[in-house]
């Protein structure tokens, strides 16, 4: 067992467990901070994959921006354990269920699949440097590039809208 | 000078009608209805002599559809039956006050013309489509004209709309399926398919529980007597009058050509039910207490009858259903219309609550008894030419369908003759019936005189209709 | 690819408009934009290109369902101009996000890369989010927002989740890419399951059931305009691009797929049509005809070779009596707290050529001749009978006959019941939309080939 | 010359009829008489020219005019064949039609529908000759039920009275049923010979090499069945006696001479047919002899002096199919013929005691009216000798020729005849002496009133009596005119045998003391012990059967009339309502199903998630897990 | 440059990456909390990122890890609209439980 498989194995054990812990938590912040060390650890994933910029980006956009503006909300409205209201017992066992159908569908399917046999091709090239990124996202990828700055547009306008108060509104 | 021109004229004639005011409307549709009829008849002249007066225009290339309209001499027998009977039925109901009557005579006009257009259409979409679009305006008419309570009505009618659609949506699965085979709906190209017993036999039941209901046959005929009963005189004439003939016409043209092997192997199945019909709709009118549910009933067993002889594939039967078609196209229109006479004045529909009218009008007495005894099919009206050849193709058959289709004659005078008797005789009534106007009679002779004359002289129908109805057993027969 | 620009160009002007405080001209400088557009796209028709390292597609198929999309949004977009009279701080903001919608819908139907798609149906689908929830002081809008935004996000991973599978079998996000690829007797079963997945998250969005829970509630709880456009513009891009999806990929679809795509569309058509028997709730009545039509749209996806045309041509006619149907509603429930049936009662009398026009609209959903929802489910039929699925048919059938039960409820509510109030005031916009889109679809019932030949 | 003349043959009732239905009431009463009178004696005269022509040429006059109906193997003209025996039928029926006519102006002059009635009778008059001269079958068939149809009308003429609407009903109802088999029996010819004319028919079945025995056994039977209902028959003879209910010159045209003999005229018409087919003949036979046995013995007890009439006439017609059956077609002929002038005379001259007595019709309140009314009474007692077959009397010839040809064919059916003859003398001079002699029984109001009937009734009345002596000179024994000229109708004849012998005598004086011994008990029992009838009330043991007809109606209103109108409820109320909650059932079930499904839609953002995530499951396990 | 892939093996980034989703699947379906609820959507897609970048790097190729940008956009952008639509109902409605939202129904 190689280091590197050691390395993922532990960033897969915190991975999974603080996604099951986000899950299980009480408290929304507490879920909030398992999330934020999920993502930290799929950053982990991401640099054993020796997508540096990638890591960087994704701690950036999740865990800074992204779990912040989650932990604002939070904040804002003022929730603890005590406003989680009580959930019926058959809609926890039918999560429980589907969760392990899902899963085993999932997994089964991919362990029947034939395995990927042979050595994993490596063409040397660099491909996942900043510079290499950079260039693929600006030049191939420019019209996506440029149609997600609509998105964005879409969901600022949307949420403007949905938070802005009308004049007319009393 | 072509067909298509009849449609035009109703067409037109219907938005003309819509457009020309709730005052001027029954005129207005009045007089497109008798240019209809008009136009019917030079065609019919250009008909006779040989012209071609068919009319085919590709319409839609993919799936491809012609907008196809021919005319045979079937053809021309149930367009004249339309285009007679629309003036007729239009100048029947000018006594009543119909609110909106603009929209009510275009939809009546509308619905002439998509009648007209499905005895006509050759080409099976576009007949499915003609067939359709008649549904509409009588749904239209019986629900907002119609009378008695409104839920009832309502029931009744979506009933009958739901129910007929239901069947005549299996006939288009039918007609898809063939046009899979053929490549295009025309009729010629369908008939030119050879397709197997199985398949024959589904497409010839999908075709049936269209025509089933539409005609009615038992068991399919529920929606029959209530809506007859709930629409407005002028829908039950155009319902019973015509658009039952639709169904028995599609009969003849589209069901057993089409499917000639399964006709044949069934036959007697469906012989048998339309005899079914004929005794079962004989036995439940005796004790109907509505006029106009009773007359529903009659129409029943009469279609039953007349079902049984298209399904004997001879050309005895097929010649007499015709026959009896228009021959019981005019009679019940003028049973119904009497039915409305009698409402006119006395404001009911049960028999019970008539009687003893004879003896205060007995010009309009004499004219119902005629149509009663017409119905019953006396010798020398039209209907006994029709039920005659009717029976005897049965008796070619086996002489027990003509027997048990013969029980009609016994039946349908009890019914009949028991119903005259306590509509019209009896102690004179209380209530006063003032005598038929001069509209009612006019209308009443009009369909006597045409009853009398092809009850004795119905050489130029049976000349008209004869070879095209040689020519649709050609098809049936085409394989054996 | 000019459309595009062009659109996106629009909703940015119109974002400007509000900054120069031009709010009454947004709505019709907007449409005569959109007209422009229109013709820009019809323009393309028979260029037939790619753009941009092939992101974007022009093709027949794009440009005329663009059109169809261009065509629906001008009347969305006009009918707003009523439905937004009390909201003119927030028009521009209305107006802009339907605009990027539109860019969002035609990127969904010219992608060239599923990069294009994914975020094609994002701005759709987020665009859709916010206007379901957009009447924010309303519970029910809220709610409705709430629902479709966790489901739609939910059925987003999913998507992801199918185009990352993609990606991990061809290494490639280009479709002619892919499609060369699928060739290849070695494909991982990454593939297949991607396209799976993939297609289970657009059969969300079309509604189809299982995935259809969320549209009633939703179509319900949204403000009225926001579910016409869900119901004829969403559903109508949503279809297409799952039809382009399976289309382009060359997916193998093999029989059992197709068997799946069957058992879906008879359990969208049937459930959709019995459940919608019983609302009360035009809205949401209509939210359940409109899984049964996304029911009847699946059947394309049995005969992929020849089908667009049929595609089309269904997704017009639906749209176009959809449009219809809902100016009409827009109009008697206008000011009204709820989508009732009663609100109906004796429009007949009291507005006989809406009536008229909201009938004619049902009887073309329902499938009756002459309107152009009979030819769409004909031409439906014929293809679906061609590649052997005559059961099918015969549960289409039956269920058309349904259909009709719900549809006639809404016409007998009409012209059997008396009138409740009284309606004030003509709005010739909605008067001019429902004309204009029932004539519209009343041509191509007529003329069916003017649509059905141009994908031939 | 023909053409035109047969079609004023034809057509003279027919515009009498149009002028009074449509003219009557602006006519006044006395010129819609004499219209509808003139039109039957135009007809009339226009026979008599016939029958003078074809007295010299022998020739038939065949007329066809159009197409009629046209069946695939065959086609029906409209044509007229005017032969010996068309000519013969319609001599009594214009003949005996015009004096009903001229009968009825005095008769019915007091109603005040007298236009319709003379329309009636005219429309019947010629739907008669309709059926007489049809050279075809289906042209006969419309005066068959053409005249159904007038018999309808005139036995519900007074049309107020719902009970006479019900027997009009009742007549139309049961024709029709003969007519049923009628038409199946032309179904049958049609198949068989691809003709329905009279000639070609003849010919087509003399010609046929080999004819299907069974279907032709069957055409003839069912051509019977249509007899039977026309003529009154068992099982169809009900009708007749309620047919009474309409006015008695209508009882006496319609209901005795003209009309229920279309039967036999048919029969004898295709006598070639029946020749044929033994079986039926022999079915004809005995049901003929069963009839005039059953009818004679309700006339025994029967009170109101028309039904005992009616019951007569059912017995007497029972007797002509008795001859039919027995092949003797001529001596039916005969026997029509006498029986026309005997019977027409009786009903008029009950119509004459009933007009005297202002609507009475008991025999027990009747009684002495011979002194009041001589002429009634004479012309009566005439024809009642005549029917009891007293010698010299034209009934005799014609019923001793019947039983004559019964006691060669078959001994118990000359048995049942022979009996039925006795009873009808007794009935008959019941009823005679019931009403003529003895004391009036009825109201004094009657008896102020009583007075001979005006010299409009009378003069019928006596022409028929006189031709109801004398009638049997057309076919004496030994010498008959009619079978002579009925030769050309029916071969056989040429070739018969006619001489008397010992035999012959005997059963003549067989015949003639039964006559005597019936007239005999009567007179024993009504003048010696004078007794009346009693009330309906005490009538007990078998006469209570026979006074009840059988319980016959009874018994077809429990076996048909009830169960088929318990089957219409229970189609109406049961069937249809199951069909129709069947077809609305299917939509209930479907709404049902929809409420249900509303439940499912709970608005939980978990479940529809839930079920997402099943639905996921369950495709891919089966794309993926099940292959 | 050696392929880290042949160390770990691109199934386990799989199975990862399913379980993880299937995490985020189970979370949306336990859970009546909005913001949990929400953050289990975010769990989703963050393994889908996560497989991108192991095909990525199974294919050696660039356009996986471009994939996950845009994948970010779109997870930052529906958070956004996400949590504007939830601040709205917190506001009506006092509570963000979406057991609470049942009114649409039937």
């Amino acid at each position: 067992m190689s280091t590197v498989l050691i390395l993922f194995c532990v960033l897969s054990a915190i991975t999974l467990s603080t996604a099951f812990l986000t899950i299980f938590s009480k408290n929304p912040i507490h879920s909030a901070i398992y999330l934020v060390i999920c993502f930290f650890s799929i950053a982990g994933h991401y640099l054993l994959l020796n997508a540096q910029f990638l890591a960087i980006v994704h701690i950036i956009v999740y865990s800074g921006a992204i779990m912040i503006l989650f932990l604002f909300t939070i904040m804002l409205m003022n929730l603890n354990e005590q406003r989680e209201v009580y959930r019926p017992r058959i809609t926890r066992l039918g999560a429980i269920v589907s969760f392990c159908l899902i899963c085993l569908v999932l997994i089964t399917i991919f362990i029947n699949s034939k395995p990927i046999v042979g050595e994993y091709t490596s063409t040397g090239e660099d491909y996942q440097s900043i510079k290499v990124l950079g260039k693929i996202l600006l030049n191939e990828y420019m019209v996506p590039f440029e149609f997600a700055s609509i998105l964005l547009l879409v969901a600022m306008i949307g949420t403007v809208l949905l938070s802005k108060k009308e004049k007319l509104e009393k | 000078m072509n067909v298509s021109l009849i449609l035009i004229i109703l067409l037109v004639g219907a938005f003309a009608t819509f457009l020309a005011g709730d005052k001027l409307a029954s005129k207005v549709a009045f007089f497109f209805g008798l240019a209809a009829a008009g136009c019917s008849i030079v065609l019919l002249n250009h008909y006779n002599l040989g012209e071609n007066i068919s009319f085919i225009n590709q319409w839609i290339t993919q799936p491809n559809i012609s907008f196809a309209l021919k005319a045979d001499g079937l053809s021309m027998a149930m367009l004249l039956l339309t285009t007679v009977l629309t003036p007729i039925i239009i100048f029947s109901s000018f006594g009543n006050d119909y609110k909106n009557s603009k929209s009510f005579y275009a939809l009546i006009l509308f619905m002439s013309f998509a009648m007209a257009g499905t005895f006509l259409a050759s080409d099976g979409l576009l007949y499915y489509i003609f067939w359709e679009l008649s549904l509409i305006p009588i749904y239209f008419i019986a629900l907002i004209w119609g009378n008695g309570d409104a839920e009832e009505r309502k029931k009744a009618v979506v009933k009958f709309f739901i129910y007929t659609l239901a069947g005549s949506l299996f006939m288009l699965v039918a007609f898809v399926y063939m046009y899979q085979k053929a490549g295009s709906f025309l009729l010629e190209d369908l008939y030119k398919l050879n397709l197997t017993a199985t398949e024959q036999l589904w497409i010839f039941l999908a075709f049936f529980l269209a025509y089933a209901i539409k005609i009615p046959l038992i068991p399919f005929h529920t929606w029959q007597a209530n809506v007859y009963q709930k629409a407005p005189t002028v829908g039950t004439m155009l319902l019973s009058g015509i658009m039952l003939k639709m169904g028995l016409y599609s009969v003849i043209r589209w069901q057993l050509p089409l499917a000639p092997l399964a006709a044949k192997e069934y036959m007697y199945i469906f012989i048998g039910l339309g005899i079914a019909g004929v005794i079962y709709g004989s036995i439940v009118a005796l004790k109907q207490k509505d006029l106009k549910k009773l007359l529903a009933y009659s129409s029943l067993a009469h279609v039953g009858l007349i079902a049984a002889g298209t399904y004997t594939l001879t050309l005895d039967g097929l010649r007499g259903a015709v026959l009896q078609m228009i021959a019981h196209g005019f009679v019940v229109v003028g049973l119904f219309y009497v039915a409305e006479i009698i409402f006119r004045r006395y404001e009911t529909r049960a028999i019970a609550e008539m009687g003893g009218i004879r003896s205060q009008t007995p010009k309009f007495t004499s004219m119902f008894l005629i149509l009663v005894l017409a119905s019953v099919a006396l010798p020398s009206t039209f209907n006994f030419v029709g039920e005659f050849t009717v029976l005897y193709s049965l008796s070619q058959i086996n002489i027990w369908f003509a027997i048990l289709g013969g029980t009609t004659i016994i039946l349908g005078a009890y019914y009949m003759l028991k119903m005259f008797q306590h509509a019209m005789l009896g102690e004179t009534n209380t209530k006063i019936f003032a005598d038929v106007t001069f509209n009612e009679g006019a209308t009443l002779v009009i369909i006597i005189a045409v009853l009398f004359f092809f009850g004795m002289y119905p050489k130029p129908i049976i000349d008209l209709i004869t070879p095209s109805l040689q020519e649709i057993l050609t098809q049936i027969n085409r394989i054996n | 690819m000019n459309t595009l620009i062009a659109i996106i160009g629009l909703g940015v002007l119109c974002l400007l408009f509000e900054i120069f405080n031009l709010r009454k001209a947004i709505v019709p400088i907007t449409i005569i934009g959109l007209l422009g557009v229109l013709g820009l796209t019809i323009s393309e028709f028979n260029s037939a290109e790619s753009y941009y390292n092939n992101m974007i597609v022009v093709s027949k198929f794009s440009t005329t369902f663009s059109s169809l999309f261009i065509v629906l949004t001008i009347f969305l977009v006009a009918l707003g101009h009523n439905f937004y009279e009390n909201h003119q701080s927030k028009i521009s903001d209305f107006i802009a996000i339907k605009v990027f919608l539109l860019a969002g819908a035609v990127a969904m139907v010219s992608f060239g890369n599923l990069a294009m798609f994914f975020l094609g149906i994002e701005v759709l689908s987020i665009s859709l989010y916010i206007l379901a929830a957009s009447d924010r002081m309303n519970l029910k809008s809220n709610e409705a927002g709430m629902k479709y935004f966790l489901m739609g996000s939910f059925a987003s991973g999913i998507i992801l989740f199918g185009i990352c599978l993609i990606y991990g079998a061809m290494g490639s996000f280009d479709v002619s890419e892919i499609s060369a690829l699928s060739q290849s007797a070695e494909l991982p079963i990454w593939f297949p399951i991607g396209i799976v997945l993939l297609t289970i998250g657009m059969l969300f969005k079309v509604a189809a059931v299982p995935f259809h829970f969320w549209a009633p509630d939703v179509y319900e709880g949204s403000p009225a305009l926001t579910t016409a456009l869900m119901s004829t513009l969403a559903k109508v891009v949503a279809m297409a691009t799952l039809y382009k999806l399976l289309s382009v990929m060359n997916a193998d679809i093999s029989e059992s797929y197709k068997m799946v795509v069957v058992v879906i569309s008879m359990a969208s058509m049937t459930v959709g049509n019995i459940m919608a028997l019983r609302q009360t709730n035009v809205k949401r009545m209509l939210a359940f005809s409109g899984v049964s039509h996304a029911g009847f749209m699946l059947m394309t996806l049995l005969s992929f070779s020849t089908s667009a045309g049929s595609l089309l041509y269904y997704a017009s006619a639906y749209s176009l009596s959809g449009i219809a149907a809902f100016s009409v509603i827009l109009y008697v429930c206008k000011n009204r707290n709820n989508e009732d049936i009663t609100n109906f009662h004796g429009l007949g009398k009291t507005n006989p050529l809406l009536a008229a026009i909201l009938t004619a609209a049902l009887l073309s959903m329902a499938g009756i001749p002459i309107f152009a929802g009979f030819f769409a489910k004909l031409v439906l039929f014929n293809q679906t009978i061609q590649a052997g699925y005559l059961a099918l048919v015969i549960v289409a059938v039956v269920n058309s006959i349904i259909s009709v039960g719900y549809y006639f409820k809404l016409i007998l509510a009409m012209y059997t019941k008396e009138p409740n109030e009284e309606r004030k005031g003509t709005p010739v916009v909605i008067y001019a939309v429902a004309v204009v889109a029932i004539v519209l679809n009343l041509v191509l019932g007529l003329f069916p080939s003017l649509v059905l030949d141009l994908l031939a | 010359m023909d053409t035109n003349l047969a079609l004023v043959l034809l057509f003279a009732p027919f515009l009498g009829f149009l002028i009074n239905v449509f003219f009557g009431k602006t006519l006044g009463k006395s010129l819609s008489e004499i219209i509808g009178t003139l039109s039957v004696a135009v007809s009339f005269a226009v026979t008599i020219y016939f029958f003078l022509q074809i007295n010299q040429t022998k020739q038939a006059i065949n007329i066809d005019l159009f197409d009629w109906i046209q069946i695939s193997n065959f086609k029906v003209s409209f044509g007229f064949l005017l032969d010996q025996l068309s000519i013969l039928w319609l001599l009594f029926v214009t003949g005996i039609g015009s004096l009903i006519h001229l009968y009825s102006i005095s008769y019915m002059h007091d109603d005040e529908k007298m236009h319709t009635f003379f329309a009636y009778l005219n429309l019947f008059v010629f739907f008669m000759i309709t059926l007489v001269i049809g050279s075809n079958l289906l042209v006969m068939f419309i005066g068959w039920e053409g005249v159904g149809l007038c018999s309808y009308l005139l036995i519900g003429f007074w049309y107020k009275n719902q009970e006479y609407n019900d027997a009009a009903k009742k007549a139309f109802i049961m024709n029709r049923i003969g007519d049923l088999g009628l038409l199946i029996g032309i179904f049958i010819l049609g198949h068989l010979f691809s003709t329905l004319d009279y000639a070609t028919l003849k010919t087509a079945i003399a010609g046929a090499t080999d004819l299907n025995m069974y279907w032709l056994s069957a055409a003839a039977f069912a051509l019977f069945i249509g007899a039977c209902g026309k003529s009154a028959q068992i099982p169809l003879y009900t009708w007749l006696p309620d047919a009474m209910a309409g006015p008695t010159p209508v009882s006496a045209l319609i209901h005795a001479a003209t009309m229920v003999t279309a039967g036999i005229f048919m029969i004898t018409r295709l006598n070639f047919l029946f020749d044929l087919t033994p079986d039926v003949q022999s079915i004809i036979a005995v049901v003929g002899a069963v009839t005039a046995l059953v009818a004679a013995t309700i006339g025994l007890v029967q009170n109101d002096i028309k039904k005992v009439l009616a019951y007569s006439t059912v017995s007497q017609l029972g007797l002509m199919f008795l001859a039919l059956g027995l092949g003797a077609y001529e001596v039916a002929v005969f026997h029509v013929i006498t029986h026309a002038f005997f019977k027409a005379c009786l009903f008029l001259g009950s119509g004459s005691v009933i007009h005297a007595l202002h609507g009475e019709q008991d025999m027990r309140k009747m009684g002495g009216l011979k002194k009041a009314m001589p002429i009634t009474f004479i012309t009566m007692l005439i024809a009642s000798l005549a029917i009891s077959g007293v010698p010299l009397f034209s009934g005799f010839f014609s019923k001793d020729e019947i039983l004559l040809v019964a006691f060669h064919h078959n001994i118990p059916l000359w048995v049942v005849a022979s009996v039925a003859s006795i009873m009808t003398a007794f009935y008959m001079f019941r009823l005679m002496f019931l009403t003529f002699f003895q004391e009036f029984r009825g109201t004094e109001e009657q008896k102020h009133h009583l007075h001979e009937s005006p010299s409009l009734i009378t003069f019928p009345l006596i022409v028929l009596a006189i031709l109801a002596t004398i009638g049997g000179l057309i076919s004496l024994p030994g010498h008959s005119w009619l079978n002579e000229y009925l030769t050309p109708i029916l071969p056989k004849l040429a070739s018969a045998e006619h001489h008397l012998g010992t035999t012959e005598y005997m059963l003549m004086a067989i015949a003639v003391v039964g006559g005597l011994v019936g007239i005999g008990l009567a007179y024993a029992k009504y003048i010696k012990q004078n007794t009346v009838p009693t009330e309906d009330s005490e009538i007990t043991g078998f006469s209570k059967v026979l006074y009840n007809k059988y319980y016959v109606d009874e018994i077809y209103d429990a076996i048909f009339v009830k169960p088929i109108n318990v089957l219409s409820l229970f189609f109406r109320d049961t069937i249809e309502t199951a069909l129709s909650s069947l077809v609305f059932g299917l939509g209930k079930v479907t709404n049902e199903i929809s409420f249900q499904g509303k439940k499912i839609q709970n608005g939980s953002i978990g479940l529809y998630l839930l079920v997402f995530v099943l639905g996921l499951c369950a495709i891919v396990s089966y794309l993926f897990l099940a292959q | 440059m050696n392929n880290i892939l042949n160390q770990i093996g691109i199934e386990n980034y799989i199975f990862l990456s399913v379980i993880l989703f299937c995490i985020g699947v189970f979370g949306v379906l336990y859970r009546r909390n909005a913001i949990i609820v929400f953050m289990s959507i975010e769990i989703m897609l963050n393994a889908v990122n996560l497989l991108f970048v192991a095909f990525s790097t199974y294919h050696q190729d660039a356009q996986g890890q471009v994939f996950v940008f845009f994948s970010m956009a779109v997870a930052a952008a529906e958070v956004a609209v996400g949590l504007a639509i939830l601040v709205s109902i917190f506001r009506n409605l006092g509570s963000i439980t979406i057991d609470n939202l049942k009114n649409l129904k039937g």
